[in-house]
């Protein structure tokens, strides 16, 4: 892409352009109206902000390493968003409810999905890993857009119940261009449902830049739909932070949905299946790396006095502990039996698939019997 | 007992599901002040108010993929989509969220939703409000399929279909929406036929005449017909097309030996089809002739002044009995 | 509908939240940015605009009572929405491409489509009345919204053939919920299609508000999809012919896409199928009688020192004459031949249909034989 | 000839389509730089510009819908859905727009747009990648639909159905897409097998079995492990799903009696119920056994691990082969 390529899609990151509490290198810029959001976020909150970070980062790694070696089918890594997804993440209360796409992982960590729960569906072991109820948080949307609508209208039955509770629904800069993205921005604003709109805009949908979405900062696209929009570095864990929290306790008032657009940078493929270097740059991803969410954090800290180097042994150690046990899952996520290929399909019974539950259970009693297994035929079909 | 149209059957069925449960709620395109545009949920709104009866925007997908966050909070959505011919928006929420969110949470999460769907032609309407879609869902795993035939099942089947913790696509045969018919309000939910069970609407020993919607009383003229003629005829209205109550075709189709399908929608990869298919699969050594298929035709639904020849009626039917019986018909000498 | 209710409806209709060149009682506001773009519409010109709205007013009240005397299946009244409709047809260049939706009667009316072909559709015997490329315009959309989509097409098709023709699309207020819309206006904006998206907001959606559908004014969404998005009084045929040039010249230059929300009225029923005292009051319905788009050209015109008396009795002939052309077109409109069914579900052979059409021709043939005739069954599904 | 695999013979068959028409555009989300994820319309934007081979914004209704207003200007767009599953979100454009413009516009406007659907499973993938929608479609009139099986189809069909004035569905076997195969690039389009007719892959007198798509190498695999067994299959490639070619099929079906059907869709209502009908009603006296449908089981796509559970396979098609035959098999004793 070449730099007018680059002014064209909107991939704007002068700090006058969103709103930015803490530079690249760490500085801190005071700001009235979010400053008064993270008046708690002490030295120790930030440092448990950068760990947080720093562990879904390597979480991160080790399963795109996993992926690699074959133990996954497919991994898409988050790398670069961690500001975005751990700012916003910890500004939610147990009792939000989280509907996500497929890359968000960092929030599946702050609601403490087990690792394996976490694998298994990458893995293909499983249709879902976790229970939703459980977590607070749907399974993974990977329907571009769709789940923007599930949390609008879980957010709407919550305000009919009394509730203050609020949904956070995570899409993309490209899924802005889906109809059920606009969709929900409408029915949000016509029931005033407490919903926040996570856009993390990493610049990219596969290989198409943000500027073949759309033209304008995707922030913008709320004020036409009748609701606030607001554009933050989503490098900067204290600005997504304080955004979150200013649009959840609107929210919470009866005020409505917030449209947020974190600006920020995939770092790697789009998944585990993909060639970045076809479609983007190194010097991209170098600017970019400058912009990283976690070193910025650490630089703050530094300038604040704190002991880096001994924040950054200890977190490491955690990470460390934290891939480990990753890895570790694995083993515990067992191969599916056959026949739950039937389970679930229904929630009542019903008597076409019963049928067909019996007849497979049938075919696969023959090769027991012959001591052959489905699975070793020429072709199989298997993986 | 009390004397309802389908319509005011459906409407009162609604009225009770609503009062039986609060987390029942009817969404959809004027159906709250206007009370819809066939008046099913007519008085509903001012009875239990905006946030049970709610007009939402104008936006297919917008009401079903909200529909299923509320499922996820425990609602029990009922949708009406305003005609057969606006659900294809919707298309990709139902198909790839209310019918896989299930499977897809291994069960953690219920989509209890309802979607009404006024269905079928005969009306002489537009273009796009006349469509028989059902096929459609048949053809998806996860979701349940009914179509409702007289006000007494209507009102029963919706408040089955609402009750149901499955997704129901529920298609009511607008065309029939004036018939009237005794609805038995009293009688308890739990003793009703289950949904999943046909019926048998007239019993007879020639052949075994299957539909369901708003050609079920076209059905039944045909068996009063054919019997004028000496053929006696066993209707069947599937109520439910998916999965399909085949215990009841099948010990009908042993006994008759012979099969008729018939409905508005194209017969390409219809429901007929499948019947058709299973019942061969299940019955072969009892079929006396192939099972015989009277549909719509393969083709866009057309003008009003020609939906006439478009849809089957009573002399399309019998002429399907005929063939079936090999007697003459409209195929006799013609090659199949 | 209450007062409050309708603040909440955004139905605004103060001259300054939109541009108005005419006031209902026929004063003429100067408007800098507007007024050079109608600088040609002398008293004439203003009189023969006048005319197109007596005249479409005309046929769109002898449709309604063909309708009501059961000569049409149905018909969906444009009364009230005049001024928008001819402002914006008479805009167009004859190879500007019309995607209307179902009650642009008055676009059919700019571009000759004759009284037969106008009728046909909605007396049943025809799945369309006219050939599009006839006259520029596509055949009416049920699917609300789907025309804006094929209106940005064709207008990408025809930006990148090099022509400088534009598409328009017209829709209603209660489109722009749907996601069809919406993705218009992004790949609009993304290919800079010259494309006018013409919204008539005519304050109701059948039964709905229009703040149902939107808290904020529709012109606004526009911005958001990074185009401009301007809002005129769509009473008033000089305002709404200004606007739809300028996006027209926009459009022409390369410049991309415009959005114009026209507010307006629907007077009459939805459809011939509805009844509007069930959802609005007489009140409102009074209140926008007096902002009729053509009583305020009559005032302009005989403020001006027209023989206006003249010009009505001149323009109720013509109106006259096209409505008795109406009523006599019907009698030419033949009930189309059973067989024709088949025709056209595909463009080249298909096996599958023509065995069905053999199959019904034999069946026909059976009644022919005995004398009986498919339509006299018992049920006939005929109406 | 030149040896392809089925991916680049589409590639091939697009350059050429490209090349020799300067109305056809090609049309997805990551097919210009990218190549699509497939690859298979690599170099393509290269080669003709942005304005032929186009990068859209991520919304299939967009795409489709962007289409139609293209061909209403003469174009003739070629769409790339990125995966199976993603093509609902278009279902409203396809099914109410695309498929009924002719005949709304009586044949005034043309729809000869291609919309190119890589489908199935049996590639290891995520929810919704590997599915088989092509029913949903055959069920819709004003559609065409195809699907090829090897690299030399591949390319002439490809380019038959951009040279179509009807709009059609092209469903391309994903697990396939990597399989070689002799295309022959300099022969005349003229002279190809019409998309329309099927294809005899092997000639056999004891059952016929029919597929397409990804199943056909596997059909042929069966043919071969049959004749070991002593059973003579006639595997025939669909290669149109609408209209069906029940011509070839009849015939076969009149020779051997009996009739298999293998798809990967679920089997209600799939496209197998629809030729399992239509045969039995065209042959009825011909067959020895009812027809008998191995296909994918009527549940959402499962998970990669147990995806080999789900798709019929080698030996599921062959005890299908046994049940046509009577012979042993997992349902021997079973009440059908
Ligand atoms: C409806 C639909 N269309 C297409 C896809 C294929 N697809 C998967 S991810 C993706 C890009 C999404 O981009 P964006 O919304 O920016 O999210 P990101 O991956 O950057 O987090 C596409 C096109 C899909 N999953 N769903
Ligand atoms: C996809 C779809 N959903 C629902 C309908 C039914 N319907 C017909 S007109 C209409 C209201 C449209 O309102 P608006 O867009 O404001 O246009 P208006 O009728 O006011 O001109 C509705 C809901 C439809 N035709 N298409
Ligand atoms: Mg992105
Ligand atoms: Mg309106």
């Amino acid at each position: 892409m070449t730099p007018s390529d680059r002014d064209a899609t909107g991939l704007l990151t002068r700090p006058d352009d969103f709103v930015q509490l803490v530079t690249p290198t760490g500085e801190r810029h005071a700001n009235a109206e979010f400053d008064p959001w993270i008046a708690d976020i002490d030295l120790g909150a930030l440092g448990r902000l950068y760990r947080d970070m720093a562990i879904v980062r390597r979480i991160d790694t080790e399963a795109t390493a996993l992926q690699r070696q074959g133990e996954l089918g497919l991994w898409p890594p988050l790398a670069g968003q961690e500001a975005a997804q751990i700012g916003s993440g910890r500004a939610l209360r147990d009792d939000d409810f989280i509907f996500s796409s497929y890359r968000e992982h960092a929030l599946a960590w702050v609601r403490g999905v087990a690792p394996a729960d976490l694998l298994s569906v990458w893995r293909g072991s499983t249709a879902s890993g976790w229970n939703p109820f459980e977590h607070g948080m749907a399974v993974p949307q990977i329907i571009i857009g769709a789940q923007t609508l599930h949390a609008t209208g879980y957010a709407m039955g919550a305000a009919w119940e009394g509730s203050d509770a609020a949904a956070i629904a995570y899409f993309g800069d490209g899924a802005t261009s889906e109809g059920d993205v606009n969709e929900a921005l409408v029915f949000a604003a016509s029931f005033d449902a407490p919903v926040v709109f996570f856009c993390q805009n990493n610049q990219w949908a596969i290989s198409e830049p943000v500027g073949l979405q759309s033209k304008q900062h995707l922030a913008r696209r709320a004020d036409g739909f009748g609701m606030p929009g607001v554009r933050v570095d989503g490098n900067d864990v204290l600005a997504v932070l304080a955004a979150t929290r200013i649009a959840l306790d609107r929210a919470r008032r009866g005020e409505g949905p917030t449209f947020i657009e974190a600006v920020t940078y995939r770092m790697g493929p789009h998944t585990t299946a993909d060639d970045p270097k076809r479609y983007r740059t190194d010097e991209e991803l170098a600017e970019w790396r400058e912009r990283d969410p976690l070193a910025r954090v650490l630089a703050l800290l530094e300038a604040s006095g704190v002991d880096v180097a001994g924040l950054e042994r200890e977190v490491g150690a955690d990470a460390d502990r934290a891939a480990a046990e990753l890895r570790a899952a694995l083993t515990t996520i067992a191969d599916p039996e056959a026949l739950t290929v039937f389970d679930h399909v229904y929630a009542e019974p019903n008597s076409h698939v019963e049928r067909q539950r019996d007849h497979y259970t049938r075919y696969l009693a023959m090769f027991d019997e012959t001591g052959a297994a489905a699975s070793e035929t020429a072709e199989g079909g298997a993986r | 007992m009390t004397t309802l149209t389908l319509a005011k059957a459906l409407n009162a069925g609604l009225r009770r599901s609503l009062a039986d449960d609060d987390k029942v709620v009817l969404m959809g395109e004027d159906i709250g002040t206007l009370g819809g545009v066939f008046r099913v949920t007519d008085g509903l709104k001012a009875e239990f108010g905006a946030k049970r009866v709610v007009d939402t925007p104008l936006s297919e997908a917008g009401i079903v993929g909200t529909a299923v966050g509320l499922a996820y909070r425990g609602f029990r959505p009922v949708i009406e989509i305003q005609f057969d011919g606006f659900i294809y928006p919707a298309f990709d929420q139902i198909v790839a969220q209310v019918a896989k969110l299930h499977y897809r949470s291994h069960g953690n999460v219920r989509m209890p939703i309802t979607i009404r769907v006024p269905f079928g032609g005969g009306i002489g309407a537009a273009e796009h409000h006349s469509e028989s879609p059902e096929a459609y869902f048949a053809h998806t795993a996860g979701l349940r399929v009914v179509a409702c035939s007289n006000p007494a099942d209507a009102y029963v089947m919706i408040r089955q279909a609402i009750a149901s913790d499955d997704p129901v696509l529920f298609f009511e045969p607008k065309r029939r929406y004036h018939v009237k018919g005794e609805v038995d309000e009293t009688a308890n939910l739990a003793d009703a036929r289950p949904m999943g069970v046909a019926t048998t609407v007239t019993t007879g020993s020639d052949v075994t005449l299957v539909t369901y919607g708003g050609l079920v009383p076209t059905a039944r003229d045909v068996a009063t017909a054919a019997a004028e003629d000496g053929v006696s005829i066993e209707v069947i209205d599937l109520r439910s097309l998916a999965p399909v109550d085949y215990a009841t075709i099948e010990a009908s189709v042993r006994r008759t030996g012979r099969l008729v399908i018939t409905h508005e929608a194209g017969q390409q990869g219809g429901v007929g089809a499948e019947i058709a298919a299973s019942i061969t699969e299940r019955c072969f050594e009892f079929l006396e002739a192939a099972p015989v298929r009277v549909t719509g035709h393969d083709i866009p639904y057309p003008p009003a002044k020609l939906e006439r020849h478009h849809l089957p009626d009573l002399d399309r039917i019998l002429d399907g009995v005929d063939r079936v019986l090999g007697r003459p018909n409209s195929l006799s000498g013609v090659e199949a």
